[in-house]
């Protein structure tokens, strides 16, 4: 925080300055009250603005779940809506506590003494508001993680059971994410890009630059995506016994594209609300605002190019428009451009969200080969995509974005092709290759223990009547209740209730 | 709002203090002055910027809770009567839009050169708005609010009630009955207010009532107005049968419901983190702490109560139903916000988990309850908004921290706070009169206005009109066309399309 | 932006102020220069993290209108055709954005050494963004602006529209058609601007024309670029049968219309009060009121004028068509939103009321000319956008206050406002040359783009697609599938999936 009132010495400089002057300590003490009271507005103005800013990018986030929960309602089949919107919703709420009490701690838990694999203070919050971090911080983190574990639900929708997702959504949320958040994203992370241990200390020098999280939250969401869906196998009757791929349209088209643009909207408290301060100016009229607005610039260009890629793509390939198709050829352009959105240009986005339409095309051709069934696609697009984004740094990162908002000196590693040399890459392929890693070994184990002990996959019954029916009270869905040709009013719509009678436990649904 | 500029006897005192050896005191002080008071002057500026931005973007997001609820209300009822329920919430808005510029407002914030603690009665029409305290967007945010509560309301008597009913009370509620109870507990002159500007020892118990965002406000206000509609029309046909057993009656599509619960939650950052108004309000004695922090530590307090509240649900559904049901755990979490609103900003957040657990167990209690006594609400919203509501107001009683009351609204350092926190039970007994004053109100103008329509034969449907739905009766058709005929026939001319019939009006 | 430092003569003028009797009158300067100049910089930095942070959240809300759009289109149109219509709303986002960063903001905004009146040549590809007068910031806010213009049209153009036509189409639109028009009334140096910077003398009849957030820019053009293409291609299928009478082609989900037109709503309080694009801008004369004032002022007028319109179109076609009709309710309130952004920001709020009324009579107006004179409309956007957006522009010749277009325009205090106001004629002549130029403009280009697509045979789908649905020819697959087949299945190979034919390329 910048001081513009007066320091302690100040008035002693002041009253030399003033000399004989009538009265030089009245008149040092009186300026230095006046700068010492702007001073302390302009602070309360910079914490103000910055956690507005902060608070309003974390509400956004947050939109995100919503268009998770409509992303992924519509791309499952009718009879199981009920189930993947509940998980949704429970990401929110389960994550909310769990966060609260030792998430938020295992990732930005920061004190004395530092540990660069994972934090271990401010449990349950307690010390924040501090002067580095507000609720405000928390709460956007929050709406990240999350975010991880929506990912993760859609990859094995429609065929687990309710408890395993209750599982697996704790661990990922509470302990795998929060992990990796510390190491790259807080201050003593051994990835981190911005570590504040000393020079030197940074990771090849220059640290793993994953700006908004295609490693973090995508990669991890998408990794986990994949084991689970490995695990528990595709969905009863997605390729037929000569191994030929069935087409399993999702129910509704209409909440696929309503969820594709809230996460559109949503991305934009994603990627640029991940500069968490914006009153930092650096030079005349650029600033901190000057990056954010560049942030959602390249954010718009990836997703918008891979939109459009995939577009003529599956023309060529498929022979139709398809609008399916396109959302999720978006959502990989803007999984992409999430590491490196705040340190390319504009025009490299666009390099960025072509490729990535193609990465998650061959990837989608080689699980379909492979006999590999992920509901929403979300191990190839976040998974995939994610990692071509850390590769894309690698290549594309600027030198004077990554000073402008990391630090460090003059000659720090940046993009390869930029001229920056292959360290930042290395760093990148480092962080690919850890996350790859770090969640293999702690969700792969643990879905196969649910295997084991018959926790993962439901009973092919309920596969095939669909769990809303059999575990969630009922269809998502009621277009005719009877009452168009009801002769009995007693039949109309409700279900009578079983033999409880009046005295029963209903509590009027 | 401070001043860092030159006060009116700065320039003297600069002048004495540089004395007759500066060259020209004259001059040099009238530099400094004209510096600092340009500083001051845009200090000022930035200072409202700041605080407006903050307040119209809270209640874009409040407004955004209006969508929520009427995707949350059509989703919750059947099909037939989907065009009906959605066309009371967008009127819900821009009713409440014209009726709250012309009067409404007046009645809840109207300040002027006398006080009146029931009602205010300045600025209609927004005259004299903006001045130094209110300005456009206070009004907006307000506005958002009022029209919150009616949406509360036309949840509770769907699927069942004649259009001309709801434009009526429609615009009672929003345009006398809740501007009114706002004016009680947020203006500056209101009898519960907790921060009366009147005097000191004019607060009610010394402490006012707290209800930083409206528990009661809203919530209970829309909830008992509903409860006393849903119970004078009684409930739909066919709910209860004749040996008095509940049907269960399924809204059409429980992903509206998500959507709808979704938007809410999105919204309600506005609602509560919003109601601080003002942003760039520093606290005393420290240098990173002021409103900010209080607004942040809102948002958190609101995730944490509904989140427990879902949660709580969902467990406790499980083990009294035996499945896992979404539509539940969606009504649990807006129980869990509804009940964290009174309190959001002066509890810490350990207690909003308190908070949503226990509003969990008050809407499922409530639920069973009016299951036994054969109401029908078709929302639940009186069970979640009056009953969460209502234990939300309480609970400020029992839970509200020292530093967090006097950092909103100021006072004496003994001011009361929560009774579990050894605030002593003056704040709680305040509370208990707010529940009371409210329930008494809206029952004294919504009960006998409800009975009056019923009297009058305007408040319910026919039955055959409720077994056709209203839609097809009274909205110009179904909400839905997934068929349009054109799959098989065989003449264009009767795709789709309806032929009109000669005797009809022109088709626009 | 002011400057609250030491400017250039600044120090020695302080030096000489203090004489030679201060002990140190340099170091004094030096020292009350490097404090004032550290206050200043933080204060422009300030000044600018405050206006980008408005304007980025008012681009992210302009940005959600288009999933307003997405979801307005597609419950109004036959679920055969939903897919269709909601490709090309993601597709107005996705290839708007590459045009626009690509030339269409240099076409709108590019200035430079020399100026245009008609076109901009300068910032291709956002080279030399971010200057000290534009920021990304401004780029994303225009974008989100051109996009909707898009939207627009392809509401009218629906249900029989190749694919291939509206990528051409839309291209044009976006990057070309409409960056143009706002150069010339956006731009500070088009020739139809009301803030045009080149000096005083050179506005249009010494006023330029206001249209303030795009009545005209935004909402003519798409609606007139609709309606070249609705004409050209004439009405679907069994719209009107053979003796002339109208079919009733309802759209398939109400609740989408519902959902868009809130989201509109919601995207609206970015895309009118947003379009101050600085908040943090005090006015002379007076202490609490700026931009800021403005800005809520904004807010509340679009408010009231869709309320007004929405009330009215209730009430209006309850009168004409005897029933309450959610879907008429909405229409209306986007043409009072459409017709009230012109004047959004010069108007006062019972102004507004006003314009919203005379809105929905336009509205019903056009639409019982549209059913009279055969022309088909599936969103009614050319007579929604276009109709009611020329009445916005007239309202602001009508009804524009002094000091509101003072305040926000500048210009020497005699210059022009409403007519009804007192402010003479002019005004009123410079929207009605705006009207006509617009009008205009988009006839020559879009017109013999659409009559030329038409004559390639590219523009209309074959009868057999559209009375089957586009989506299923063209989109692989319908939009919806509510029953999989696994209900009454018997081999499992059979569920839900298409079985794959051997000679088509793998599924993916």
């Amino acid at each position: 925080m910048t001081t513009l009132g007066c320091s302690a010495s100040d008035v002693t400089t002041l009253q030399g300055f003033l000399g004989s002057t009538a009265n030089a300590a009245g008149l040092s003490q009186f300026l230095c009250s006046k700068f010492d009271g702007v001073s302390s507005q302009m602070d309360a103005t910079t914490f103000a603005v910055n956690n507005t800013y902060l608070l309003f990018s974390a509400y956004l986030v947050f939109a995100m779940q919503l268009g998770f929960a409509m992303l992924c309602a519509g791309s499952v089949r009718a009879k199981n809506t009920m189930n993947i919107m509940l998980t949704n919703v429970l990401d929110a709420a389960c994550g909310g506590i769990s966060y609260y009490i030792f998430g938020f701690a295992f990732a930005f838990g920061t004190s004395s003494h530092t540990n660069g694999f994972i934090g271990h203070y401010n449990w349950g919050l307690v010390d924040i508001p501090n002067t580095n971090f507000d609720y405000s911080f928390f709460l956007f983190q929050w709406a990240f993680a999350i975010a991880a574990a929506g990912i993760t639900s859609g990859s094995i929708a429609e065929r687990t059971q309710f408890v395993a997702y209750l599982i697996y959504s704790s661990v990922l949320t509470g302990f795998v994410y929060p992990i990796v958040s510390h190491w790259l994203w807080s201050t003593d992370g051994w990835l981190s890009a911005s570590k504040s241990l000393g020079p030197g200390s940074l990771l090849f020098g220059t640290g793993a630059i994953d700006f908004a999280g295609s490693g973090v939250v995508h990669m991890v969401g998408g990794i986990a995506g994949f084991w689970g869906a490995l695990i528990e196998g595709p969905r009863i009757g997605r390729f037929d016994k000569t191994g030929n791929g069935m087409v399993f349209r999702g129910h509704s088209a209409t909440l696929v594209v309503l969820g594709t643009f809230l996460l559109w909207f949503g991305w934009y408290g994603f990627n640029p609300g991940s500069f968490v301060k914006i009153l930092v100016p650096y030079a005349g009229f650029r600033g901190n605002w000057t990056g954010v607005g560049r942030t959602a610039v390249t954010t718009t260009l990836s997703g918008c190019s891979a939109a459009i890629t995939t577009l003529f793509a599956k023309r060529l390939l498929d022979n139709h428009w398809s609008v399916l198709d396109v959302c999720n050829g978006l959502l990989g352009g803007f999984a992409a451009i999430t590491a490196g959105c705040s340190v390319v240009s504009p025009w490299a986005s666009i390099i960025c969200g072509f490729v990535s339409a193609w990465v998650l095309i061959g990837l989608n051709r080689l699980a379909a080969r492979l006999h590999y069934d992920d509901p929403l696609e979300a191990a190839q697009l976040h998974g995939g995509c994610g990692a071509w984004g850390l590769i894309f740094v690698g290549l594309f990162a600027q030198k004077n974005y990554i000073l402008q908002i990391y630090g460090g000196a003059d000659d720090r590693p940046h993009g390869l092709f930029m001229g920056g040399g292959g360290k930042l890459l290395a760093a990148q392929i480092l962080e690919i290759l850890c996350i790859t890693g770090w969640v293999t070994l702690t969700m792969a184990p643990l879905f196969w223990l649910l295997k084991r002990f018959h926790l993962l996959r439901i009973s092919p019954e309920d596969e095939i009547s669909g769990m809303d029916v059999t575990r969630h009270g009922g269809s998502a869905y009621h277009h005719h209740d009877g009452s168009d040709h009801s002769t009995h009013l007693h039949s109309m719509n409700g279900l009578k209730r079983p033999d409880e009678g009046p005295t029963g436990n209903y509590a009027g649904v | 709002m401070g001043s860092w500029g030159c006060a009116d006897g700065d320039l003297l005192t600069i002048q004495g203090l540089l004395g007759a050896t500066a060259g020209n005191a004259t001059g040099l002080s009238e530099f400094l002055c004209s510096k600092l008071d340009g500083v001051s002057a845009q200090l000022l500026a930035t200072n409202y910027a700041v605080d407006n931005t903050y307040l119209l973007f809270s209640a874009y997001l409040v407004f955004a809770m209006q969508l929520g609820f009427a995707m949350l209300c059509a989703g919750s009822v059947r099909a037939k009567n989907t065009m009906n329920i959605m066309l009371t919430n967008v009127l819900d808005a821009a009713c409440g839009g014209i009726s709250y510029y012309v009067f409404g407002y007046a009645f809840a914030f109207g300040v002027g050169g006398s006080t009146n603690g029931f009602i205010g009665h300045f600025n209609w029409g927004l005259s004299g708005v903006p001045n130094s305290t209110f300005d456009y967007s206070f009004f907006l945010f307000q506005w958002a609010f009022a029209i919150a509560a009616a949406g509360i309301t036309s949840g509770s008597i769907a699927e069942r009630t004649q259009f001309v009913a709801y434009l009526v009370y429609s615009s009672v509620l929003t345009g006398f009955v809740y501007p009114i109870v706002s004016h009680w507990l947020w203006s500056s002159d209101g009898w519960l207010s907790a921060s009366k500007s009147v005097g000191p020892g004019s607060l009610l118990f010394g402490t006012g009532a707290i209800d930083f965002a409206g528990s009661g406000v809203v919530h209970m206000v829309g909830g008992i107005a509903g409860f006393w509609g849903a119970l004078i029309e009684g409930p739909r046909i066919g709910r209860f049968d004749k040996s008095g057993n509940s049907m269960i009656f399924r809204g059409h599509s429980a992903t509206l419901v998500v959507l709808g619960t979704f938007l809410l939650w999105f919204g309600w950052y506005g609602f509560n983190p919003g109601s601080f108004v003002k942003i760039l309000v520093p606290y005393a004695g420290s240098t990173f702490k002021g409103a900010w922090s209080g607004v942040g530590r809102t948002a958190v307090t609101t995730t944490l109560a509904g989140s427990t509240a879902a949660v709580t649900t969902l467990f406790g559904k499980r083990l009294l139903d035996g499945h896992w049901n979404v539509l539940d755990v969606c009504n649990g979490l807006l129980g869990g916000f509804a009940a964290i609103t009174a309190s959001c900003a002066v509890v810490s957040p350990w207690a909003s988990i308190i908070c949503g657990f226990g509003s969990a167990w008050v809407l499922i209690g409530l639920n069973k309850l009016a299951a036994r006594l054969h109401f029908d609400d078709p929302l639940e919203a009186a069970q979640l908004h009056g009953g969460c509501g209502a234990w939300g107001l309480l609970f400020v009683g029992l839970f509200a921290e020292q530093n967090y009351v006097q950092q909103i609204y100021g006072g004496d350092p003994g001011r009361p706070y929560g009774l579990f926190m050894g605030g002593g039970g003056k704040l709680l007994a305040a509370q208990i009169v707010e529940i009371l004053a409210i329930t008494g109100w809206v029952t004294v103008t919504m009960g006998p206005l409800f009975f009056a329509l019923h009297k009058f034969r305007l408040l319910r449907i026919t039955p055959e009109d409720e077994m056709a739905g209203m839609d097809v009766t009274r909205h110009g058709g179904q909400a839905y066309i997934h068929a349009d005929g054109s799959e098989h026939m065989m003449h264009m001319s009767t795709i789709n399309g309806d032929k009109k019939h000669n005797n009809q009006t022109p088709m626009v």
